[in-house]
């Protein structure tokens, strides 16, 4: 038989709030470190290549996903990419309402099978269609960290600023 | 006492590569990056490749210490997962060698030929200190208010074990100095030391009497990986095949406060089910080399006596004696153990199944147990003092 | 390597399918599934059970380690116990791997959501993300099916109107299933007018959570037989992951559905899968979800998900129905146990008690389960009466 | 066997700070609050535990098949498998069947003087059935596996329905036995 005693009244239904405190620290990584200090030294992106599999990665990894060889072949590829998908976002993380909402895109950059999730800006969203050439804009040099967030976001190519 | 009988099961499955990271306090490898290194070391040691994988058992504890929510999605193509079946168990601190116990019964269940067993665990990206994620094992609205540290258990348990048989702290001592100085001999071993003495361990500050910093295995980084074959595929790929002969788990009730922690019931209960899977009866004749969990020097001992390899309250003499020793009558923890090598939580528990493979196949080098050792032991343990898992392997 | 009789539901029990459950613990939650499971089956845990398999994540529970906390509610104390971090049918996957290795009997499969006691379940989502090259965005985890959603649409030219039938038919479903939370009449505009979460997915189109425990009683064939004369047999089984990475996945694609789906027919010695399979439960968090998995399992080609939809061709009485249960937009998502609900309503069918909900002439039924966002997680089960 | 063990790239605790004189940067690195908060129903039984401690009294559960009387409350018995019948109040004294001193808090934090963490067996509750709590009122060098301890409870108005509203054990005197 299962409980043999239960809850008649809301005001006996007690909870306990609390918390899973601890905070995270996350290194980039040995592939990591090198694609985010490019961006954030030179404006370049690095990418790393399998040639047994014949496959660019971006973002550079230590490993191909296919065949596990180790990854040591490096390639700069240009700041050029296009829009593969897309979507606009409404609400935050706390699900409040965003002041305006904004768009998400994952870009492939052109010379790589791979490519960057990031926002999109300068652009309104019926304006964006699949295969839309897309650039990056970066922070200032000062103020880059090293960080995915060195890129502000993507923009239509050759767009304004 | 109910024990889960199982029926002989030998040359079926077993264990045809080993590969591992070194064990540090702060990698800069990303826990992906760490899966990877250890999986394809695995793979190279007997020249297989991810084609030859027909699965992936990940093994790796608690999210808080990555720092990634359903972390083995997140590790999934690090640990050889592309495409393929990818399992996580996750048993506390017994998950290391249960991980091994799910790559046998993946390949038993005839579903698979050859898995691939990864183990990880980065336990520095945790913050502001590994051990804070410990306060989250407690039970949230009962005892988590009491603001416990992961040593508050240890403690009480260990001074339940001294006080029960009236064992004394410089035997148990030996312990951390025998497994220290095993693992100056291990490549991976983040605390190995050829010259720490009883008297090291016994000055040591006091964390939670009767624990003391030296009793105390490190937070580490690192992974391990194993690669598991059917026989078919085993006798093809090496001429000296380890055989999973017996695995055994077990879960205490959650209720710790209601348990004697003087002594490991649920240890025992592994254990005999991995003894009655292996045919074992005498497990101290039979066994020739153990690697029990010790994440503190106490526990290496208070596991020995579950796994009936020595009477209750006796295996601290019995270690002070020098029985436990790498030439000693039963070699315990040639590896260096916890204490010597590390302790990456899931990853250790790994670490201790690959050096019963390496011991088996004369290939620990320096390490190398004396005499022709046929048959070994590895053992986890973790939860809140909670869970046993056990695995014998024979050649 | 076929299954063919060799394991077996034999019992299963549940509590909860309410958006909360504030009158129990999730021990209690866990505890009466359990009884009504073990009296379903005819067994007494403490004596009959072989080993048990839980499915849980720490950060779902808000307890590291929470395989601590599972024995005793589940009569499980003192005996071979483990936790999978995974789907439902991850959990089954283990369970029938184990009674295939000759060791076992009888083993219990456990999955519960305590969804409604998660205060902030968005950053817990977050959390799964890539912590170097994603998360730092810090956007709501409902933009990759946004994202996912798009590509499916141009890929398949499947239509938004067809999406939006997914939602109007389950949750019309779920009227009639007492085990659903969720259950409304809503038309295919009701759900493109609901508000936009991540365009073009609309809130109607998110399945909410729901409060919920599951607890499975499998056999092997020969004790199967003894233990009940309707035995559901597990003809086969199969489970996959693609890459991890959002930057080197197919976004249209369900390829982890398609190399599951494979697996699950080659065990079950399934070779056309619509044809040999008479309904289906298949992961609908969001509705997109349900027609892009049933084309990556094969059950329809690209774009042909959609049009049955909207015809009508999956309704209850439809040609091929799917989640007849309500799945999860009706019933309401369990979080990890959401694919052990898709398997109870299969066990439901099969065993002629779904009631209302019953689909004549049901004999063989596939389950599939989906990790969820971010993840590349999918299992699939065929179960036959 | 060398061979098997990676050579991976181990870090100091240096390398993630800023350090002016150096000229070497930190490593890069990210970092995250995962805002993981919940609510946790307690349910009937620890609901009941949370109400008694409140009002200032322990109470534990009876099973019906082992007749042990189980602390902390639940509405099954894990060792038979089957319901508890009834509450059952309990005293708020006990014995000691494990103790520590600890020096460190839950986040390593030193301690000059030890938190005294403890199982403490709970008067008219089965034999072994204890509870964690923390000792007090004691001086840490004079704990014993086996004292006699009684509950010290907080006022009743800071009483909030609480394992904590019970502030600390302390020691027994015999003669209040």
């Amino acid at each position: 038989m299962s409980l043999l005693d239960r809850i008649q009244h809301l005001d006996d239904a007690l909870s306990w709030k609390g918390d899973m405190p601890t905070q995270g620290r996350y290194t980039a990584g040995i592939a990591g470190e090198r694609f985010f200090r490019a961006i954030k030294e030179d404006g370049q992106f690095l990418a790393t290549v399998c040639l047994d599999c014949d496959i660019t990665y971006m973002p550079p990894r230590l490993y191909c996903e296919q065949c596990f060889a180790h990854l040591d072949e490096w390639v700069e590829v240009a700041p050029a990419g296009h829009v593969h998908t897309f979507t606009v976002v409404h609400r935050d993380l706390d699900e409040q309402m965003l002041p305006e909402p904004r768009i998400v895109a994952f870009v492939v950059l052109d010379e790589t099978d791979g490519g960057l999730v990031h926002y999109l800006d300068e652009v309104e969203p019926d304006e964006i269609y699949l295969g839309m050439a897309v650039e990056p804009v970066l922070k200032e040099k000062e103020q880059r960290q090293g960080s995915i967030n060195d890129i502000k976001y993507f923009r239509p190519a050759g767009g304004t600023a | 006492m109910y024990v889960k009988r199982m029926k002989r099961s030998n040359q079926r499955v077993a264990v045809v590569g080993a590969g591992m990271t070194k064990f540090v306090r702060r990698a800069q490898e990303t826990s992906k990056e760490l899966s990877w290194e250890a999986a394809h070391l695995a793979l190279a040691s007997c020249d297989l490749t991810l084609d030859d994988i027909d699965a992936v058992v990940i093994g790796t504890a608690p999210d808080a210490f990555d720092g990634v929510h359903m972390k083995s999605e997140y590790l999934s193509d690090s640990c050889g997962g592309w495409g393929k079946p990818v399992i996580r168990g996750y048993v506390g601190g017994g998950t290391g060698v249960f991980a091994a116990i799910q790559g046998w019964y993946h390949v038993a269940s005839g579903l698979f030929d050859t898995v691939l067993v990864v183990c990880e665990e980065k336990m520095s990206s945790c913050q502001p200190h590994p051990q804070a994620a410990f306060l989250t094992i407690f039970d949230h609205t009962t005892e988590r208010p009491l603001k416990p540290n992961l040593l508050w258990i240890f403690a009480l348990e260990m001074n339940a074990y001294m006080h029960r048989y009236g064992l004394s702290k410089r035997d148990i001592a030996t312990v951390s100095v025998k497994n220290k100085r095993n693992a100056a001999l291990h490549p991976a071993a983040l605390l190995g030391d050829p010259d720490i003495t009883v008297e090291d361990v016994l000055d040591s500050p006091v964390l939670a009497w009767p624990v003391q910093r030296l009793d105390v295995s490190p937070v580490t980084d690192g992974a391990v990986a194993l690669v598991i074959s059917a026989s078919h595929v085993a006798r093809r790929v090496t001429d000296k095949p380890v055989w999973i002969e017996g695995v055994g788990w077990n879960l205490d009730t959650a209720y710790w406060t209601n348990r004697d922690l003087s002594y490991p019931v649920y240890v025992e209960e592994a254990a005999r089910m991995a003894y009655d899977m292996a045919g074992i009866t005498e497990p101290r004749k039979e066994i020739h080399i153990a690697e029990p969990y010790d994440p503190f020097d106490y526990k290496e001992l208070h596991h020995l006596e579950g796994l009936m390899l020595f009477d209750k309250g006796e295996a601290p003499k019995a270690a002070a004696d020098g029985v436990t020793q790498r030439d000693g009558d039963l070699p315990v923890c040639p590896s260096g153990g916890l204490l010597g090598v590390g302790n990456p939580i899931a990853a250790a528990g790994l670490m201790k199944v690959g050096e019963i493979f390496w011991q088996l196949r004369g290939e620990a080098g320096a390490r190398q147990v004396p005499g022709n050792p046929r048959r070994g032991l590895a053992q986890a343990w973790g939860d809140l003092m909670q869970v046993g898992t056990v695995i014998v392997m024979g050649v | 390597m076929s299954l063919k009789r060799r394991v077996a539901i034999v019992g299963a029990g549940w509590s909860g399918f309410r958006s909360i459950s504030p009158d129990l613990s999730y021990k209690e939650l866990m505890y009466d599934a359990a009884v009504q499971a073990y009296e379903d089956a005819g067994i007494d845990p403490r004596r009959d059970v072989d080993s048990f398999v839980t499915v849980g994540e720490d950060y779902n529970e808000g307890t590291s380690i929470f395989d601590e906390y599972v024995p005793d509610q589940l009569g499980a104390l003192h005996r071979p116990v483990q936790t999978i971090t995974g789907e439902g049918i991850h959990g089954l996957a283990a369970a029938v791997m184990q009674i295939l290795t000759g060791q076992f009997d009888i083993i219990v499969v456990e999955g519960h959501s305590k969804a409604s006691n998660i205060l902030t379940l968005p950053y817990i989502l977050a959390f799964a993300f890539d912590p170097v090259f994603n998360r730092p965005l810090g956007v709501h985890p409902t933009f990759v099916a946004g994202m996912e959603m798009l590509r499916y649409l141009a890929e398949t030219a499947t239509t938004h109107e067809e999406c939006a039938a997914v939602v109007a038919k389950n949750r019309n479903n779920a009227l009639s299933n007492p085990l659903a939370g969720f259950g409304a009449v809503l038309s295919i505009d009701d759900v493109l007018t609901s508000e936009p979460i991540a365009e073009p997915l609309t809130q109607l189109e998110c399945a909410s959570h729901s409060d919920g425990a599951i607890v499975l009683v499998l056999a092997s064939g020969e004790t199967a037989a003894t233990l009940t004369d309707q035995p559901i047999w597990v003809r086969g089984v199969g489970w996959a992951n693609d890459t991890f990475r959002l930057e080197s996945r197919p976004w249209g694609d369900a390829r982890y559905a398609r190399a599951a789906g494979e697996m699950a027919f080659r065990t079950a010695d399934i070779k056309s899968p619509r044809q040999e399979i008479d309904f289906a439960e298949i992961d609908d968090t969001f509705a997109y979800k349900e027609l892009q998995h049933m084309e990556a399992l094969g059950l329809f080609p690209p774009g042909v998900a959609g049009e049955w939809t909207l015809a009508g061709g999956t309704e209850r009485t439809g040609e091929f129905p799917v989640n007849p249960s309500g799945g999860a937009l009706g019933q309401g998502h369990l979080l990890d146990a959401t694919g052990l609900a898709r398997v109870l309503e299969v066990v439901l069918q099969l065993r002629g008690e779904a009631g209302q909900r019953q689909i004549d002439g049901a004999e063989v039924g596939l389950a599939f389960g989906w990790r969820g966002v971010p993840t590349t997680g999918g299992a699939a089960v065929v179960l036959s009466s | 066997m060398e061979e098997l063990v990676y050579d991976s790239v181990y870090l100091r605790r240096e390398d993630f700070e800023e350090r002016p004189d150096s000229t070497q940067e930190p490593v890069l690195f990210e970092t995250w609050d995962p805002n993981a908060q919940y609510a946790w129903d307690a349910g009937v039984a620890i609901g009941r535990y949370l109400q008694d401690l409140k009002a200032g009294r322990l109470i534990g559960r009876h099973c019906p098949e082992c007749d042990r009387v189980l602390i902390p409350p639940r509405m099954f018995c894990e060792s038979c498998f089957c319901a508890t019948d009834h509450w059952v109040p309990l005293e708020d004294t006990g014995t000691v069947l494990t103790f520590s001193r600890c020096y460190v808090t839950w986040d390593m934090v030193y301690l000059e003087d030890p938190m005294m963490p403890a199982v403490i067996e709970i008067d008219g509750a089965a034999p072994g059935m204890g509870i964690m709590h923390l000792l007090g009122d004691v001086d840490p060098d004079a704990l014993e596996i086996g004292m006699r301890v009684e509950a010290v409870w907080k006022p009743p108005t800071d009483r909030t329905g609480a394992i904590t509203d019970i502030a600390y054990f302390r020691p027994l005197e015999p003669a209040e036995e």
